[in-house]
């Protein structure tokens, strides 16, 4: 490990007996999984072993100016009660060049390194082998995790390979947040309305830990993440995996929790997006979750709509924690924290939104039939899949334009009934608008929209159907 | 008095020559203890430079500001007037009309506000607010790149 | 004289004891004995703070305060340290000592004085009522935008916040604008710039800092509250608003507002090193020149808080290097006060133990801002308590200390009475282990990944161990304080014959009896060298040294005709009234705006209650004479 | 000198018994106006970091009236001269002249005001709001923050003018009226700075804006 490069022989270690120490120690072994030291990736081996430089100059002037401190202290203290004056010295013009030279060439030798290492570290990764395209989005408090031309879209634990340049673009959804993963890279603040870049790589394999370093509100310490790095083969299995179809329910508790789910949490959280379609809406659906929340602000309370973007839950049961990196994922923790979410997270905004909570009425039954659910929301193994689901597979039309329907993330926001979510229920929408009226819609929502309803939805919707998918809809749509 | 603009200059506004614009004369009593500070003499005799250079320590009479607000005036019209030319300067617009309110700003401070005829010390008091103000600002403008602000593109 | 035929609105106050003699007062000293005795007291509030933090943090997952709680905490520690503690205790000692340093009389505008302190007193209240009226502000002392807009911070907190520190800008502009014009224009005869007590240069570059940067934070701050209340859109990114620049702004103000915290308590030791070494200070010419480069160059590195934002390489090298450079002028004041110890007869009494501690534990706060003046280490340090150690080895083993040493040093002067000097002891040595104990091991919490501002952490991280030292550290600062409080108690309740100079001081306000009678000086003293007195009471010195004349500074005669024939200011109730006006005005922003009739502008009523109160005081104000005629 | 007492010094100016020959309230002044460039400074920044970063309209091209702007301009540079002249003739004990000046200044004032509320109605009525955008939200408060120091100057030279004690506005207690001048002064420069900054140089600003809203699309998306 080239940090010990930088350390004097272990013989002479024990001179330093400040209280620093410990930090020093830490950096031989591998140390805690959130900690600054053993670092696991090029980014933050550079920054550790800068530090440790400058460290070591600290020492040393700490020793010197301290030493002499004491050492006045000591030599020149009154004995007794010595009254006399000691010698008037005003000043001395040598030594003042000397101690404002000295500090200067000390410093210009730290600002040296620092300043090259600012601009090596500065924009994109180096020209090294493929990079891989991560969206990181920072909510209050967890955090939207995108593979752009995957497909796939998770939150709170991001995957990555050993071994390859990792590109972080982010972007924050409401206030200020950091990006910080202490063994791979030091941290990157995102600002809402702007856009924030981080490189990192991983050296090695393993869980490691992040968390928020930007204070964003009440839960802010509760607004972890975890950055997992695979051998790339693994890494790529999980991309694959999270693309394959949810494996069948088995216990009926299960199957029991999916009801409850649609019912209840499906307005907010997502669990189709292992279909394309849906995972590239995620995006614009989640947007438009954001949005309703917005102006719920200016609304009465009994106006909300008490939407808000929620952590996607595709494969949920393959996750190792729950609550944005806070507890382990087990069926226990899982209860406990559906029943209530605020006493594991406080100020989370599910249990200060979500109907179910607002009005008490979910069960324990409820809960463990959730947790079961959730936990078995795994992909079917990958030799169990013939073909990828996607909606553009046989069936009819009106069959393609249902799943498309569901994919898309329509259901996220309108229902087949004549009830009003986000966005109008559609019940009988052909009886009420021509063919056109409905492709415009969709193409570019701003077009109309109806009253007592905010325009949420992206612009940019119609962008992610094809022409096909877009007739197979709006063939469905028709049927309602 | 070799040239003939600082002779003018001092037939208009000097005593000595019992110019037009009968300047009284103030108590020039000195700071005391003078030319105190770090420096030394260094900052006064920058600041003396700049006084001889400009005037003088008197202070005028109500045709000289009369003079001076027909100054500003003018200087205004100029600025309006430089505005309406169409893109006429191209690139030298902005400086050429911040030069321009830099010297209404200047004129007034020196003369309306009496700076010039004043204690140097006031002078340091306000120039300190003044060009700490402007210093850290452009600097905020141009980490936030708006002093060169990238051509608006669609990125 | 001109009289001015203005009918009294208020007759002053006459009485120089009781209640109304305190709010009408203008002596310097009794506005300074106010400001310490205030700031004390909220120095136990954020202790109190501090120590429910450190309870909550003690162990991992900790329930102690619920989040909602910690966050109010330490934004409220902070903002209560900054602004209600080192900043008035600071304006304690300018108001007591500046003065009677320079030889004057009064500071140059007694009433302003008296409006400045009671401005910050009503301020300070109105930020800690929001505790009652609806939750403190929990945002953090530095306030980031977006997170204080009215959609993330919907309660009122923040609005008190806001509001409350511009109200104590007021007051601290004012303080400054007098502290300016008092350190110029007041010093006693023969007293040039560069014979001045390093303490009172240090109070001018403090002054002028606070003059030029209170007003930036106020302007956040008005922008802040407008885009709370009147829906106005400086930090909305919805509408294109961007977060960063309330960062430039706030640290715009906040770098030199640092340097304001940090400077009189480097002119506090400045003062007591050399007594107590019983040699002049090493480098007088460099000590002041370095605090001048220092409030200068402090208005160059404000983005180092913003390393992390992504400002992009070329700033973050520019500021990189500034922020070294301004290392330099603060590493040559600690070489000058080693060196100032360097071969002196050094009385390790308490003010001294305190400068020592002062200059040893700055050294190690400075050493570890050298590591974050570093952006590609300050990557992994910011926002982590590894910043939170560096702040407080600066702030408390800077600031603190240094005022502590000012305490020691100055309460013969202020009371006639020696701190006891046993107990000081005890609380120095108790407070330096506990200091160390508490902050020590932040820095090694923040290099293992701890993020500040955290309510609660999980276990398993390698941070316990630390927490719970840095918390038992904490008990210990408690009991040293606690100590403080009892040699406090017990010195006032203890008979001593007050002594003019038992320190064998050198500057002038030990010339003058203790404590100093209200007109300080009976004669206003001429000054004819850098520490004056000392040569007064030691010629021989001025002999040797400089080959003058001994006699030529012979000691001052007792002045015979006493106060009689100084005027001094007259007592006045208008910069309470002023003060109250300008708290109401302020105030008027808070949830309290009527919708005008036929608009739809929000008017703050409540604020023209305040200004109306305001202007019957400033007219009383400017026609009320500053003294009675023949007064006193 | 060295029976300095504060009597003289607060309130009556006059006597400059200090070390820098300056009276106390005229540096008390201008301490004051050197902390308020940076005020100012602040709220100016602010506008021009703000330039051309509006997500609706209107923008400054389409809203700002520089032909009127000029004339207020102007009318508030002249109040500067008139300002100066009734100082001048305070110094010389015409109290008559000085008393005409003053009411001018602040009559001239009143007028700068007046255009002031004009354009604010005008550009409410054309949908510019301190909500509406940032270009309202930075021009209504840097331009309405300017106005409140003129109105309080305004009050201040009006309470000047009317006060007859003896010695008012004579050489005995010019400074008085010097201090409110130095104010008044300072407005002004605030206001030339404002003028050629956001109306003449941030006129153009709004040109080319579709491009911006098409960009602010994409990050913000």
């Amino acid at each position: 490990m080239n940090l010990r490069r930088l350390l004097p022989p272990a013989r002479s270690r024990s001179l330093f007996l400040l209280p620093v120490v410990p930090a020093v120690l830490a950096a031989c072994n591998k140390g805690d999984a959130q900690s600054t030291f053993g670092t696991s990736g090029p980014v933050a081996d550079t920054q550790a072993n800068l530090f440790i430089f400058i460290f070591w100059i600290a020492v040393a002037v700490f020793v010197l100016v301290e030493g002499a401190l004491i050492y006045s202290i000591i030599r020149f203290r009154r004995r007794g009660s010595d009254d006399s004056l000691p010698d008037q010295t005003h000043g001395n013009n040598k030594l003042e060049v000397i101690w404002t030279a000295i500090p200067v060439l000390i410093l210009i030798a730290i600002a040296i390194p620092t300043v090259k290492i600012i601009y090596d570290q500065d924009g994109p990764p180096p020209d090294q082998g493929p990079v891989l395209d991560i969206k990181v989005r920072a909510h209050q408090w967890w955090w939207e995790v995108e593979y752009p031309g995957e497909d796939v879209v998770t939150a709170n634990e991001i995957h990555i390979p050993i071994g390859q340049w990792v590109n972080f673009t982010m972007h924050s959804d409401d206030v200020i947040h950091s990006f910080w993963v202490p063994k791979l890279a030091g941290k990157m603040d995102i600002v809402p309305g702007d856009v924030r870049q981080l490189a990192m790589k991983a050296d090695e394999g393993g869980m490691f830990f992040g968390q928020c370093a930007e204070f964003c509100g009440e839960a802010h310490a509760k607004m972890r993440f975890r950055v997992k790095a695979e051998e790339p083969e693994a890494f790529q299995d999980w991309l694959d995996s999270m693309r394959r179809p949810p494996a069948e329910l088995v216990s009926d508790d299960a199957i029991a929790g999916q009801k409850v789910f649609t019912d209840n949490c499906g307005s907010c959280h997502a669990t189709n997006t292992w279909q394309a379609p849906g995972a590239r809406n995620e995006r614009t659906r989640l947007a438009g979750l954001r949005s309703a929340y917005l102006d719920d602000r200016n609304k009465a309370d009994g106006d909300r709509t008490n939407l808000i973007a929620a952590p996607n839950l595709t494969h949920f049961g393959t996750r190792d924690t729950l609550g944005a990196g806070l507890i382990s994922l087990t069926r226990d923790n899982l209860v406990e924290w559906i029943a209530d979410p605020d006493d594991i997270k406080e100020g989370n905004r599910m249990k200060e939104l979500a109907r179910p909570y607002r009005e008490n009425t979910l069960t324990s039954e409820d809960v463990r039939q959730l947790a079961a659910y959730l936990m078995e929301l795994k992909p079917v193994a990958a030799d169990a899949v013939m073909e990828p689901d996607d909606g553009t597979a046989g069936g009819t039309a009106v069959e393609r334009g249902a799943s498309t329907f569901d994919s898309s993330g329509c259901s996220g926001c309108h229902s087949t009934g004549s009830d009003d979510r986000l966005g109008p229920g559609l019940a009988g929408i052909s009886a009420r608008q021509n063919d056109d009226y409905i492709r415009e819609s969709i193409i570019n929502p701003g077009a109309f929209v109806v009253e007592g309803f905010s325009p949420v939805m992206t612009e940019t919707f119609g962008d992610t159907l094809s022409s096909d998918e877009l007739n197979d809809l709006i063939a469905y749509l028709k049927t309602l | 008095m070799a040239n003939p603009i600082s002779r003018t200059w001092r037939k208009l506004f000097y005593h000595d020559s019992g110019g037009y614009f009968l300047l009284p004369e103030v108590d020039s009593a000195q700071p005391e203890p003078m030319n105190e500070g770090p420096f030394g003499d260094a900052g006064p005799q920058v600041v003396g430079w700049f006084n001889r250079w400009t005037y003088g320590d008197r202070v005028a009479t109500p045709l000289f500001y009369t003079a001076i607000g027909v100054l500003l005036a003018i200087l205004t019209v100029l600025e309006v007037w430089f505005f309406t030319l169409d893109d006429g300067f191209g690139a030298f617009f902005v400086p050429m009309m911040l030069l321009l309110a830099l010297a209404k700003f200047v004129i007034v401070v020196a003369f309306f506000m009496h700076l010039r005829f004043d204690k140097n010390l006031l002078t340091l008091i306000f120039a300190s607010g003044f060009v700490i103000s402007i210093a850290v600002f452009m600097i905020v403008l141009s980490v936030q790149d708006k002093v060169n602000p990238a051509p608006l593109v669609a990125p | 004289m001109t009289t001015i035929a203005f009918p009294t609105l208020i007759s002053r106050p006459t009485s120089y004891t009781g209640l109304w003699s305190w709010i009408g007062t203008v002596d310097h000293k009794r506005i300074g004995t106010l400001y310490g005795v205030t700031a004390f007291l909220y120095f136990l509030v954020g202790g109190i703070e501090a120590l429910i933090i450190r309870g909550q943090l003690a162990q991992a997952e900790s329930d102690l305060v619920s989040p909602e709680i910690f966050n109010q905490l330490f934004t409220m520690h902070g903002t209560t340290m900054v602004f209600l503690v080192v900043m008035p205790m600071s304006a304690a000692f300018f108001n007591w000592m500046v003065p009677l340093m320079i030889g004057a009389r009064d500071v140059a505008f007694p009433r302003l004085n008296a409006f400045s302190y009671w401005t910050f007193l009503f301020g300070s209240i109105f930020l800690n009522l929001s505790f009652f009226l609806g939750g403190a502000p929990d945002a953090g002392w530095f306030g980031y935008a977006n997170l204080t807009g009215i959609t993330y911070s919907p309660g009122d907190g923040v609005t008190f916040w806001a509001l409350g520190l511009t109200i104590l800008g007021v007051a601290s502009l004012a303080a400054s604008f007098n502290f300016v014009v008092t350190i110029l224009n007041m010093r006693a005869p023969g007293m040039s710039l560069m014979k001045m007590p390093v303490f009172v240069w240090m109070a001018l570059v403090t002054s002028v800092l606070m003059a030029l940067a209170m007003p930036i934070i106020a302007v956040a701050l008005i922008q802040l509250t407008l885009d709370r209340v009147w829906d106005t859109n400086f930090f909305n990114p919805a509408a294109g608003g961007d977060p960063v620049l309330w960062q430039h702004l706030f640290w715009l103000f906040g770098h030199p507002e640092v340097y304001i915290l940090i400077l009189p308590a480097m002119g506090i030791i400045s003062e007591v090193l050399p007594v107590f070494s019983r040699k002049p200070l090493f480098g007088y010419p460099a000590v002041v020149f370095a605090g001048a480069v220092i409030g200068f160059m402090g208005w160059f590195v404000w983005s180092h808080h913003m390393f992390t934002v992504g400002l992009g390489p070329a700033a973050n090298s520019a500021f990189a290097i500034s922020t070294m450079l301004i290392a330099v002028p603060t590493g040559v004041k600690i070489f000058n006060w080693i060196a100032t110890t360097w071969g002196g007869r050094l009385q390790l009494n308490s003010a001294m133990l305190f400068s020592l501690g002062f200059i040893a534990m700055f050294i190690v706060g400075g050493l570890s801002g050298v590591s974050h003046a570093s952006p590609p280490t300050d990557a992994q340090q910011q926002d982590t308590y590894y910043i939170v150690a560096h702040f407080h080895y600066v702030l408390f083993g800077g600031a603190i200390l240094g005022l502590f040493a000012g305490g020691f040093y100055w309460w013969p002067k202020m009371t006639g009475k020696r701190l006891g000097e046993k107990l000081g002891k005890w609380q120095f040595w108790l407070m330096l282990v506990g200091f160390n104990l508490t902050f020590g091991p932040m820095h090694w919490l923040g290099m293992n990944g701890m993020p500040r501002r955290i309510a609660t952490y999980a276990d398993g991280l390698g941070w316990e161990m630390s927490n719970a030292i840095s918390s038992a550290g904490a008990l210990l600062l408690a009991l040293s304080v606690l100590l403080f409080i009892i040699n406090f108690i017990r010195t006032t309740s203890s008979r001593q014959e007050p002594e003019d100079d038992p320190w064998d001081a050198r500057t002038l306000e030990w010339s003058i009896p203790s404590p100093p009678p209200a007109y300080n000086f009976a004669r206003i003293p001429q000054v004819k060298s850098l520490d004056d007195f000392w040569y007064t009471k030691h010629p021989e010195l001025l002999h040797d040294e400089r080959g003058e004349e001994a006699a030529a500074s012979a000691p001052a005669e007792e002045d015979t005709h006493g106060g009689g024939s100084i005027h001094l200011p007259g007592m006045s109730y208008y910069p309470f009234i002023v003060s109250i006006g300008v708290v109401i005005g302020v105030a008027g922003f808070m949830d309290v705006l009527v919708e005008l009739p036929g608009t739809n502008i929000q008017f703050p009523w409540l604020s023209a209650v305040g200004i109306v109160i305001g202007m019957f005081g400033l007219i009383g104000w400017t026609f009320e004479p500053v003294s009675e005629e023949g007064g006193h | 000198m060295a029976q300095a007492t504060l009597q003289g010094q607060e309130q009556h100016g006059n006597v400059a018994d200090t070390n820098t020959g300056i009276s106390n309230r005229k540096m008390l002044m201008w301490v004051f106006l050197a902390s308020d460039c940076l005020f100012f400074g602040s709220f100016i920044a602010t506008y021009l970091v703000y330039r051309n970063e509006s997500l609706v309209g209107p923008y400054p091209n389409e809203i700002l009236d520089i032909p009127v702007t000029s004339i207020s301009t102007f009318v508030l540079l002249m109040s500067s001269l008139a300002m100066v002249l009734a100082l001048n003739y305070a110094q010389k004990d015409r109290a008559g002249l000085a008393r005409f000046w003053i009411l001018a200044v602040a009559a001239l004032g009143l007028v700068f005001l007046g255009f002031q509320v004009v354009e604010f109605t005008t550009f409410v009525d054309e949908g510019l709001t301190i909500h509406q955008n940032l270009f309202g939200t930075t021009f209504f408060i840097l331009t309405g923050f300017h106005g409140l120091h003129v109105f309080v100057g305004v009050l201040w030279l009006l309470g000047m003018a009317f006060a007859h004690f003896k010695g008012a506005l004579t050489s005995r207690s010019a400074e008085d009226l010097e201090m409110a001048g130095l104010y008044w002064h300072f407005v002004d420069i605030v206001w030339i700075v404002i003028f050629t900054v956001i109306y003449l140089i941030g006129f153009s600003d709004g040109e080319g804006i579709e491009t911006i809203e098409h960009a602010a699309t994409i990050i913000g998306g």
